[in-house]
């Protein structure tokens, strides 16, 4: 299983029920504005704990109430798309793209800089501060930071959200290849419905509490084109995988 | 041999120039110059009291040289008082007042809306004995509300040297020491409780040259020092 | 105004060497007391606040006078550094810092804590699921994003310690070569009659201390700290 | 501990009248060069930045001496404010106001200083497309953002008036009543042996003083501002 | 016209030049990440101001270098949705929605806060502070701020970016009778090129300046579609007009 989610969130006074299981390649969150769908994504990432239930990505336990397990965001290794950005301001594009980069050991690396500047476009942005950005080019830089902390799943909320359409088509078939060929676990957030056809092995649906009410259960979980369950390793592709190919 | 370490002296604020000379002379004797911290009486006493490693103390005012020595913190037999001064009435130098010091005097009308400067007659040695000469001639409460309490004497001399007191009351010493200021008049002896300057070894001093410092201070040549700059010694 | 004289170059040389270590010594606990103030909640944390306050509100004269009853020689604390690591402070330079970093943690602690209230903690968020434990995410996002309160926070407690004087003469005294600071030369000059002359010598070297100080600051916050991984991309 | 004796209450509000004026008086003063400081670029910045830091720099006694020759009675400001406006310092709470005031300002300064570097320029931008001229934008946006910083301010600053000693006995004099606040009275009673239980009372006001305050800006900056347009929505 | 715009923006070391006329109705402006979208509305809503060249929104001059004509920010009317909400930190919902709302005269005001508060769904949501707001609720607040300051046109830059799909279809229809009911001139920033197809009366392409050219005008301005040309009056619908009726 990818994802194995069971678990219940507060967020003020709201009480917010998440429960599915996910088989391999990406799963996309879909629901409407205020649905809770940035809530799980924080939560998975080690950034909001959950009040009960468990959460586990490719078979590793990231937190479960009953075992008191709760890794530590920086030991879940999730590579995590802000759907704010969160560039760090005082670092040049350049020093918040190596961020994570440097964290890992280089044998664990599975991107390539160069091809990751590539595709993404922002080679002649390394000098800039985050501030002199554009929203799409912050964006495609906080996309960048997170994919080159090596990580062993993503968590991805609108990360094309201000990306224009042809950048948008490169940066879809980069996600492609990253959930082909590496097999990492992918949760992905859009409004998009478009995108999410094309991208999701299956599709979770999320249902908002009803504001105001009473806390209850009441996130029902759909699982919609459940695919091929086989299990995979979290253990990324060797480095002559394309995608590093030209490090 | 290694050269004597030279003693650590407290000494009250107002002795800076002729302690500063004093020392001069000693050490032109061939002695190591004695380090002097120039502060008020009552931040050094408390400073002895709480175990500074000093060698001798020369105190402003009596009170609390006594409360030293009530604690046990002054070698016994080493205490002396060895100054004298004077307190006088000052105008700064170009003034034309004059006035006679005697009982009744109309200080508070010669002031007019200006106030007289004094050292803080709630605690400071200087204000403590002006309090006491201006309440002997009478003239204390016609007074109130036209004081200005400084923080030390020096202060209450700067303010009268730099006009901003048409009148003070300094120690002789301090009117002499300033050329800016003109002595208007002189308080009788009687007037306060003697002015006197005492000094002393401290229990916890281990230094060898201390005791003769202290001794080259009360001596005539030293007293001599203190002398050429308008104290009294006994 | 002609060169220093060799007693004006003793006491500039004191004053600096008591305002740096008093600073150095004073900034790590600074920093600590404002970061406990700026993040964590406790009880008694107002409390805690008005003590760190103290030395701003009591007049000088009476920090120095607690010093004394806290670090005199026969005094607990006094005792217990004088035993354990042979640090005495009565009457010694170390003294004068003392009193000087009592004096400028105050104002050190309300400027760090100001800014580290204002540090963006989804920030140090993204830095901990980019892989950074919770130091290296204190020492890359935290430390770098308070840097403006840091600075203003050295550079008031710096300016205060340079002009410190009621704790100091009261605590350390007002020895020459020992614990006569700038503030103590000019309060001895003071009582000079006709030493305008010299306590305007002395006063300038204070202020020019400062001025130093804090066009250092300014040039420091605005030396950016980039080209670090220049050679990696 | 029992009650206040009748000069203990005045010596209290002595204190509280000088300080709360200085520091009302000084607000907008201290508001004003902050803003400057934080927001203009003009040559010569880093000057008033170091003349704005003079009275921390300097000891107090210099500052004393510093204000009594520019205010004092025959000064040239003295003597400006007597004849325009009857305002005189010399020996008067007005003096004690006006050295506690100078003293406090670089603390406030610096403080907000800090805070209105950190507003968001691109909120303000927003409040002007939204209709509201220069003043409104500063009023419902600036203002509000730095809060903090203008809070910690007036803090640092209320705590140092409160405990200004120095320059105020050198301007303003020690004269009970007039200028007689908590630390010249501490002062006074600190010079007598033996006075250590009236030291501690007079002590034990100011801190109290102080920490009242401390305990109101807290509780001022938690109260949230809302509730204004609750009858419109 | 609804907007005449030829002028040089100076960003960092970068210089754009724009030049457009458009006639009424919704001009979309569509480009690539970086083209300089964002700095054209910040130069028409007068928070950029250009090196050169003039600014004119139906027929009232915002800016003119030649004539010396530099109108404030508050004095041009626009309701302007930014890319990054901006929302005042420090103000509850509601207080962000009245902001300017209570700026402007009564009677001319052309949208009433309940249909604003139906219509974008965020009436739950005015006792909350914008942090605890989702990314689609803040967007939705930041137009519900824009429209209650009855600007007399709008700069829209993305501002359906994480809006979900019913509640884009709401916000869309709404823009329409904007634009067809009010006659407003709208500019708008879109990614999305179904949203621009429906929208949109006639498209600006921007295009971006080549990166680490020397200084030079390339933003080559096409005018796609441009349609009736009859000049439209900035004075608002009455306000009978169906969208205030419900005040
Ligand atoms: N201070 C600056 N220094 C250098 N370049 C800058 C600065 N500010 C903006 N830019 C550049 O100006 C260009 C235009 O930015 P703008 O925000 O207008 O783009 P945009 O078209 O809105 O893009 P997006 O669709 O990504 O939001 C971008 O390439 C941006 O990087
Ligand atoms: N501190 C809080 N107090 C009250 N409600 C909160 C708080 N924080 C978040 N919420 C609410 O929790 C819900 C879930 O928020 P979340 O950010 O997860 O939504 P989302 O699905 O990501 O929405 P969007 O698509 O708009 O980004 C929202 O309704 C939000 O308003
Ligand atoms: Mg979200
Ligand atoms: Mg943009």
């Amino acid at each position: 299983m990818s994802f194995d989610i069971a678990m219940t969130l507060q967020r003020g006074s709201l009480h917010m029920t998440y429960e599915f299981t996910a088989g391999p390649g990406l799963t996309a969150l879909f629901g409407p504005s205020g649905a809770g769908k940035t809530s799980l994504l924080d939560a998975v990432a080690g950034l909001a704990r959950p009040t009960d239930g468990h959460i586990a990505v490719a078979g590793t336990v990231l937190f479960d109430r009953a075992r008191k397990i709760d890794l530590k965001p920086e030991k879940r290794r999730c590579g995590y798309v802000f759907q704010d950005h969160r560039l760090f301001p005082h670092r040049s594009v350049r020093r918040n793209l190596l961020y994570g980069w440097r964290l890992v050991r280089p044998e664990e690396r599975w991107l390539s800089i160069d091809l990751a500047l590539d595709l993404l476009g922002i080679g002649h942005l390394l000098d800039r501060m985050p501030a002199t950005l554009s929203g799409g080019e912050a964006q495609r830089v906080a996309i960048g930071r997170a994919l080159l902390s090596a990580p062993r799943f993503l968590l991805m909320d609108e990360p094309l959200a201000s990306v224009d359409a042809n950048r948008r088509e490169e940066i879809l078939s980069l996600i492609e290849r990253i959930r082909d060929e590496l097999k990492l676990p992918i949760l992905y957030v859009s409004h998009d419905r478009a995108e999410v056809e094309r991208l999701a092995q299956q599709i979770v649906a999320v249902e908002p509490v009803q504001a105001k009410a009473a806390p209850r259960d009441q996130v029902a979980p759909i699982n919609s084109r459940p695919i091929n369950m086989r299990r995979i390793s979290l253990v990324p592709a060797p480095m002559s995988s394309s995608l590093a190919s030209r490090k | 041999a290694p050269r004597a370490q030279p003693p650590l002296v407290l000494a009250a604020a107002s002795l800076q120039e002729s302690m500063n000379a004093a020392a001069d002379a000693w050490s032109a004797k061939g002695h190591p110059r004695p380090r002097i911290s120039f502060a008020g009486s009552s931040a050094l006493a408390r400073q002895i009291e709480a175990g500074a490693p000093a060698d001798i103390f020369i105190s402003a005012d009596e009170p609390w040289m006594d409360e030293l020595e009530g604690k046990k913190l002054l070698k016994p037999g080493t205490r002396v008082s060895f100054l004298r001064n004077t307190l006088v009435l000052i105008a700064p130098r170009g003034s034309t007042m004059k006035m006679a010091v005697r009982p009744g005097m109309p200080l508070a009308k010669a002031l007019g809306t200006g106030r007289l400067a004094v050292a803080d007659p709630n605690g400071v040695p200087a204000g403590i004995y002006a309090k006491q000469a201006l309440t002997k001639l009478g003239i204390w409460n016609s007074l109130q509300g036209k004081l200005a309490p400084a923080e030390n004497v020096r202060a209450a001399l700067a303010l009268v040297s730099r006009g901003a007191a048409p009148l003070g009351i300094v120690y002789g010493t301090d009117a002499q020491a300033d050329q800016a200021v003109k002595v208007v008049g002189l308080f009788p002896q009687t007037s306060h409780a003697p002015i006197s300057y005492p000094i002393a070894l401290l229990a916890s001093s281990s230094n060898p040259e201390a005791e003769g410092f202290r001794r080259f201070l009360i001596s005539s040549q030293g007293k001599a020092v203190f002398r050429r700059f308008g104290f009294g010694t006994k | 105004m002609g060169g220093l004289s060799p007693e004006e170059w003793e006491v500039l040389l004191l004053s600096l060497k008591v305002s740096g270590v008093a600073i150095a010594a004073v900034l790590p606990l600074a920093f600590g007391l404002a970061w406990m103030l700026a993040r964590w909640r406790f009880p008694g944390k107002v409390l805690l606040d008005a003590v760190v306050h103290l030395p701003l509100v009591l007049p000088p004269v009476v920090t120095g006078w607690l010093l004394l009853l806290t670090f005199g020689t026969n005094a607990p604390l006094g005792r217990f550094f004088a035993d354990t690591i042979g640090l005495t402070f009565l009457f010694r330079w170390t003294g004068a810092a003392l009193a000087a970093a009592v004096m400028a943690l105050p104002l050190m602690v309300r400027a760090m804590r100001l800014s580290l209230e204002t540090v963006d903690r989804r920030l140090e968020n993204a830095a901990r699921t980019l892989g950074a434990g919770p130091w290296r995410t204190f020492f890359t996002v935290t430390l770098p994003l308070a840097t403006p309160g840091i600075m203003a926070g050295l550079v008031l407690g710096l300016a205060r310690s340079v002009g410190e004087f009621g704790a100091t003469i009261t605590f350390a005294s007002n020895i020459p070569g020992e614990t006569q600071t700038l503030p103590l030369a000019i309060y001895s000059a003071l009582q000079l009659p006709g030493s305008e002359w010299q306590v305007a010598r002395l006063a300038g070297l204070s202020v020019l201390l400062s001025v130093s100080a804090l066009a250092l600051s300014e040039w420091l916050s605005r030396r950016n700290s980039e080209g670090k991984d220049r050679h990696v991309l």
